[in-house]
């Protein structure tokens, strides 16, 4: 006949106040302390950490040209940046096997560079050209690449949550199931803090936890959903692995504004659900430097927090490590700097100059089977799902 | 092996001695084992479809004969399986996602309308979603103003999914079969109501094409449109206006997307008069979707404008006498049938 | 640069062997061990104790003549009942004031009528009766009485508990923003262990834990979901307070096979709610005796589990209680028995000679402003929302 | 104070000097600021409502001046807080509940259609919802496929509810204040392509009835029935026919539940002719509920049958020539109207 009683902390957490002036609750400066890197850091080989800087520094330029371009006009819808995420995408990504699945949420040009589209197709999709990885269908929160085997890009927040769920069960069952071989994937699955306050995500997480899932939920906490202070939305926003461990799912905690300690933390992660066949929750702590889209002046939180952050900047953060190990000499760090310019340069100027999507595209991908050519009228030509005919 | 449209034996038709008969259950287990047995990539989940052998008996024996790897019983968790399905089909699977009800999927409605139709589309071609959601669909048990949706009424107005919905056994093996092997999303609507109905089906695996109506009976004055069980009504009324001198030909869709316009149009041309019975809600429905076309297609070809017969406009009652009124019944078809001839 | 790890038990709770047959999962014996009732039990007035048993017994023979018409088939739909769990409605309503409001799922029966809806009212409703609670209109799983502040009977698993949190806030509301005084309603919202796993639960919880709403949270934990062993569908069977735990609310477990624990705990709970206006998680452990509903037969659990909660009975263990007290002379259990059996057979005599629904209720209360009468025609005479105007 | 039909100022009217112009988000929300000052049981909820002023800017200041217990930020969690909304309306209070997009009400489809339409008829009379959801519906600014669905397309099948769809912002703020002492659920849809128009509002509260269309421009030759956005195609596709002398008479439905049929059918019995507007899904939509009702209710008054303009059937494209030759626009409706006329 036990009672337990599990009192929340004093301060409850993320209740808001009964009642008065809703002060401006910001999440604060960093509370990490520069923990030293563990000697494993120091056996990464060097072209390997410049590789991770110079797909940090790439998703920078990239991110940067996006918003210009999103001022020109060229890039049109919600456009969300991943600046001050970067070491996020590129550690977790490089842990991964090429093969392992990957879901993401609408803030996607990151993991869509660091698991291998290039820069060309990923601009050209947001330029709305034949030539974007979803031939312009898709926009800014829709990055696809099967080749690459990136499952999207999804831009119903925690919506990508259950498929990162689906996409481990299929890869286990192709391998358990259909081949008779163990299970050999693991699938990342990421999502925005805002998307822990979803159902959805507890469903995935508890089913996932019933089929013992390789996939890990990585919570890419940047400390907002939109203007929404963590707290504000979430409770237990202290401590987030509560949500995790309510699935009896492994859960970590780890910084995420460094990509030696991601990709350390995370190689172990993935290994250990490659493993042991068991999901797993990673509140992933980060910062999103811009504002949540192109139209958000950022009023909910304060220049010193901002400012505060500015130092934990993940790029800078490497560079400095590799510097201080005497591992990025100038003329290296000019010629990444010129590289990636280059790069995007030529990706803007490549979508700048694809052909606009055809109208035909309109009708096509609608069905596996195509639906027939764009007829030109307005009446409905599409309900008898047939080639194109018109009754 | 596929099946024409002329092969399948009526509804209205005698069976011949010796015929197997098989219960409308039956037949849907039928085509889901037969093709689980020839794809291994094809699965089955949902609420205790495994070990209790489903809600309604549909998936009975599947879990032995399968095992749990690939009859997985799911928690009560529709938004989250359903997602769940449709990963899994993005990476290559072949799931057959059950619903108890389709009532139930309304909390499944994100990833069902807004995710796997749009899947293909939005990934310029990369990502299809080769999954068959299904489950009961429809009122008539008393079940209520919550469990009793008729879901085509509101998800058909979707693109990028098929509905399918059979009215007899035969149909719903031959309709599942399609669905299984169709690369798109299907939405498979069942009628609690009917599974216990037998009818001839064949012991192998067949398929019957979406988008190809039936014609189950032959008639002169006015064309019956429906889909699934109310199909049944429709035959019941035209049997007794053929008494009255009144000959119907009576149509079953199969299926809702894609909907055989040639059919209802060259059947609507020969009788000059349509009354459509649809089980969903009246406002923006298939049945309005059908009336529209044909009045827009056949205009000068009708006697008089296509008449409606629906489930009324109002949430499902919960008491029989007013649940059988709220349906669309034989009664209700057949004042719309003479009001469509003239005979009122 | 924490690393937080929480790896689940040794035997991943919930998660379903990867391969092999599936053996019958049972939730096994009562774990309660007969611990001796607190003294505060002694200070209850017999009388109340009474009412208690009294109550018990006419729900469960309710129940029980609801099995038999459903049999008759004077009842239609699904039924569901709720014989076993007495002791929860009767201990938690009990404990509530009478303007506190109620909301649960569809096996409902037993909260209707200790929340004090007539036996007559509950089966003429599921009679399909004009003299029923929603006149016939509602059904088994729809019982809602306002002037009893039951706010429903709800079909759709998990949905009553955006509801509950929705009262709590409405109560919570009226009292501080409208009346300016202080909170003084709690709302209890009940659920089965089933519903646990159903997104919108968790954000009700969370939702609840943020506006520091007045809501407890139920869990009528009778271990099974229709043929689903909890452990088969819910992760951290072993602890569900954890879901409670992951959303800062305060959390309980309590025998609910005993209506003076059930009581004593639910007061408490009940008060330290309405005094904090804090949301609480009750993990309430019971047994369901019968079917899930009235075509169910049990394969997925052993006569041997069944039969060890027989001795768990609700009804049976107060009147022990009470005998072993000498509080209940064999004078006064009979006079129980007869009084609940007359009721019950009245509210049957009386269902069964309440007049058929009338064919005009098809289409009164869709909306408040009614929509004019049964016209008697299928063609869509609602359409234009008018006073039964026919175009 | 309420306000008729014919005193509302037309889109296409002059405007006299010294009128009080308001955009759009503004008229929206002085209708619920002046509820909120009437009635203290309305209070508005839904994401970024509060301190970020709204996703749309539509409850700017609103926080400021009626603080955090009655413009409440929510999480993501639209079917807890729709569910949390709806609990609050049975209770008596009188709930706004904003989706910042009606594309994500998706996920709260379940609480919004199979239980605040129901309560009261499930209920037995009992427990009314009065509540209104709103937000942005429809597409038009490259969002994409799961952010632009019209969901008057799917939701407009159900009973139990009301759907207003304004298009100017004096219809905004009258329908809105309507909405908001109504005493049954009403979905409110906003498009986010025009809240930044302006047009003249009153600076009182008034109200304008639901089910009473509006005539925005009077014509001779075809009726152009649209609501919401796609009015502004149909007045500008008048305008180009005018000059083809063609006379288009467009009426703004205001509601699309409940459907003025009244004056509906009144013109097209005057017109004979139809092109109904409608920017959601061709199939099973309120386009073909309108166009089925006129072919049925006005069949002998038709010279040609009822057409009809939506949104292509497909998932909705990203790239801006795609969207605009994807909605419906002057250039379809013109095509139509020609057809309808036999101009073409
Ligand atoms: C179901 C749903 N509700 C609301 C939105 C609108 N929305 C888009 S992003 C966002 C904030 C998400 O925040 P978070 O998950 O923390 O991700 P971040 O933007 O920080 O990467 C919201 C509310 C949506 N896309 N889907
Ligand atoms: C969303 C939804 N999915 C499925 C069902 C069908 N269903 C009705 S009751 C039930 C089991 C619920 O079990 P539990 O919550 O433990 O309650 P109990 O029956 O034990 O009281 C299921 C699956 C439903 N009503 N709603
Ligand atoms: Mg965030
Ligand atoms: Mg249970």
């Amino acid at each position: 006949m036990a009672m337990a009683t599990t009192p929340p902390p004093s301060s409850s957490p993320g209740s808001n106040p009964p009642s008065g002036p809703t002060a401006p609750l910001a999440i604060g400066a960093p509370s990490r302390k520069a923990a030293p890197l563990p000697s494993e850091a120091l056996e990464i080989p060097t072209d390997r950490l410049h590789s991770w800087l110079r797909m940090m520094m790439l998703i920078r330029e990239f991110e940067l040209r996006c918003m210009q371009a999103y001022q020109e006009k060229k890039i049109g819808g919600f456009c969300h940046v991943y600046i001050g995420q970067e070491a996020v995408a590129v550690g977790c990504l490089e842990a991964l096997r090429k093969d392992d699945p990957v879901v993401t949420a609408y803030r996607d040009h990151g993991h869509a560079l660091a698991r291998g589209m290039t820069a060309k197709a990923c601009m050209a999709e947001m330029f709305g050209r034949i030539d974007g990885c979803a031939k312009g269908k898709g926009g800014s929160m829709h990055m696809f690449d099967k080749a690459n085997h990136l499952y999207g890009g999804h831009g119903i927040v925690g919506a990508q949550t259950p498929l990162a769920a689906g996409l481990a069960f299929a890869t286990k069952y192709e391998d358990e199931v259909i081949a008779g071989r163990k299970n050999s994937r693991v699938t990342l699955g990421f999502l925005g803090d805002g998307a822990v306050n979803q159902g959805a995500f507890h469903e995935a997480m508890n089913l996932a936890g019933l089929l013992d899932l390789p996939v890990v939920f990585i919570v890419e906490n940047n400390g907002y959903s939109m203007g929404t202070a963590i707290h504000r939305g979430t409770t237990m926003a202290h401590r987030l692995v509560a949500k995790g461990e309510a699935n009896g799912l492994d859960c970590y905690e780890i910084d995420g504004m460094d990509v030696i300690n991601v990709w350390l933390k995370m190689s172990k992660v993935i290994e250990k659900a490659r493993a042991t066949s068991r999901p797993a929750f990673v509140d992933m702590k980060t910062y999103r430097y811009k504002g949540h889209s192109m139209s958000d002046p950022r009023k909910y939180r304060t220049r010193e927090e901002e400012e505060a952050w500015d130092s934990e900047d993940p790029v800078g953060r490497l560079q400095k490590h590799l510097k201080d190990r005497g591992l990025l000499p100038g003329e290296t760090l000019e010629r990444f700097e010129s590289e990636v310019r280059a790069e995007v340069r030529e990706a803007v100027a490549f979508s700048d100059a694809s052909p606009l999507t055809p109208l035909s595209e309109l009708y096509h991908d609608v069905f596996v089977e195509r639906m027939g050519p764009y007829t030109g009228t307005s009446l409905p030509n599409m309900l008898t799902g047939k080639q194109g005919v018109q009754p | 092996m596929s099946s024409t449209a002329t092969e399948t034996p009526s509804a209205t038709l005698p069976v011949p001695p010796g015929t197997r008969l098989v219960e409308f259950r039956d037949a849907i287990r039928e085509a889901m084992s037969g093709e689980m047995r020839r794809d291994k990539r094809v699965f089955l989940l949902g609420e205790e479809v495994g070990e209790y052998n489903g809600a309604y008996k549909v998936s009975r024996g599947m879990l032995e004969e399968f095992g749990p790897r690939r009859i997985i019983d799911t928690p009560i968790s529709e938004s989250g399986f359903a997602g769940l399905a449709i990963g899994a089909a993005m990476a290559g699977l072949r799931p057959i996602c059950e619903f108890m009800s389709w009532s139930f999927s309304l909390v499944a409605a994100d990833p069902i309308l807004n995710n796997a139709p749009k899947m293909l589309y939005m990934s310029g071609g990369q990502f299809g979603c080769p999954i068959v959601f299904r489950g009961n669909d429809g009122a008539g048990g008393q079940l209520g103003s919550t469990h009793s949706g008729c879901v085509e009424g509101l998800y058909s107005n979707v693109p990028g999914m098929k509905i399918a919905i059979p009215s007899d056994p035969y149909d719903a093996k031959g309709l599942m079969v399609t669905a299984i092997r169709d690369d798109d999303p299907v939405f498979f609507l069942e009628s609690e109501r009917m599974l216990g109905n037998k009818g001839p089906v064949p012991e192998e695996q067949y398929s019957i094409p979406f988008g190809k109506a039936i014609v189950r009976r032959e008639g002169t004055d006015c064309t019956i449109w429906s889909w699934g069980r109310p199909v049944h009504f429709a035959l019941e009324a035209a049997e007794a206006l053929a008494k009255e001198g009144i000959s119907c030909e009576v149509i079953d869709g199969r299926t809702i997307r894609p909907l055989d316009t040639e059919t209802l149009f060259r059947s609507v041309r020969k009788t000059n008069a349509l009354v459509v019975v649809d089980q969903s809600w009246p406002f923006a429905s298939p049945g309005a979707e059908v009336a529209a076309q044909v009045a827009h297609r056949c205009f000068d070809d009708l006697d008089h404008p296509p008449l409606r017969v629906h489930s009324d406009d109002v949430p499902t009652p919960y008491a029989s006498n007013l649940e059988q009124e709220y349906l669309p019944n034989a009664r209700k078809i057949c004042e719309a049938v003479r009001t469509a001839t003239y005979r009122a």
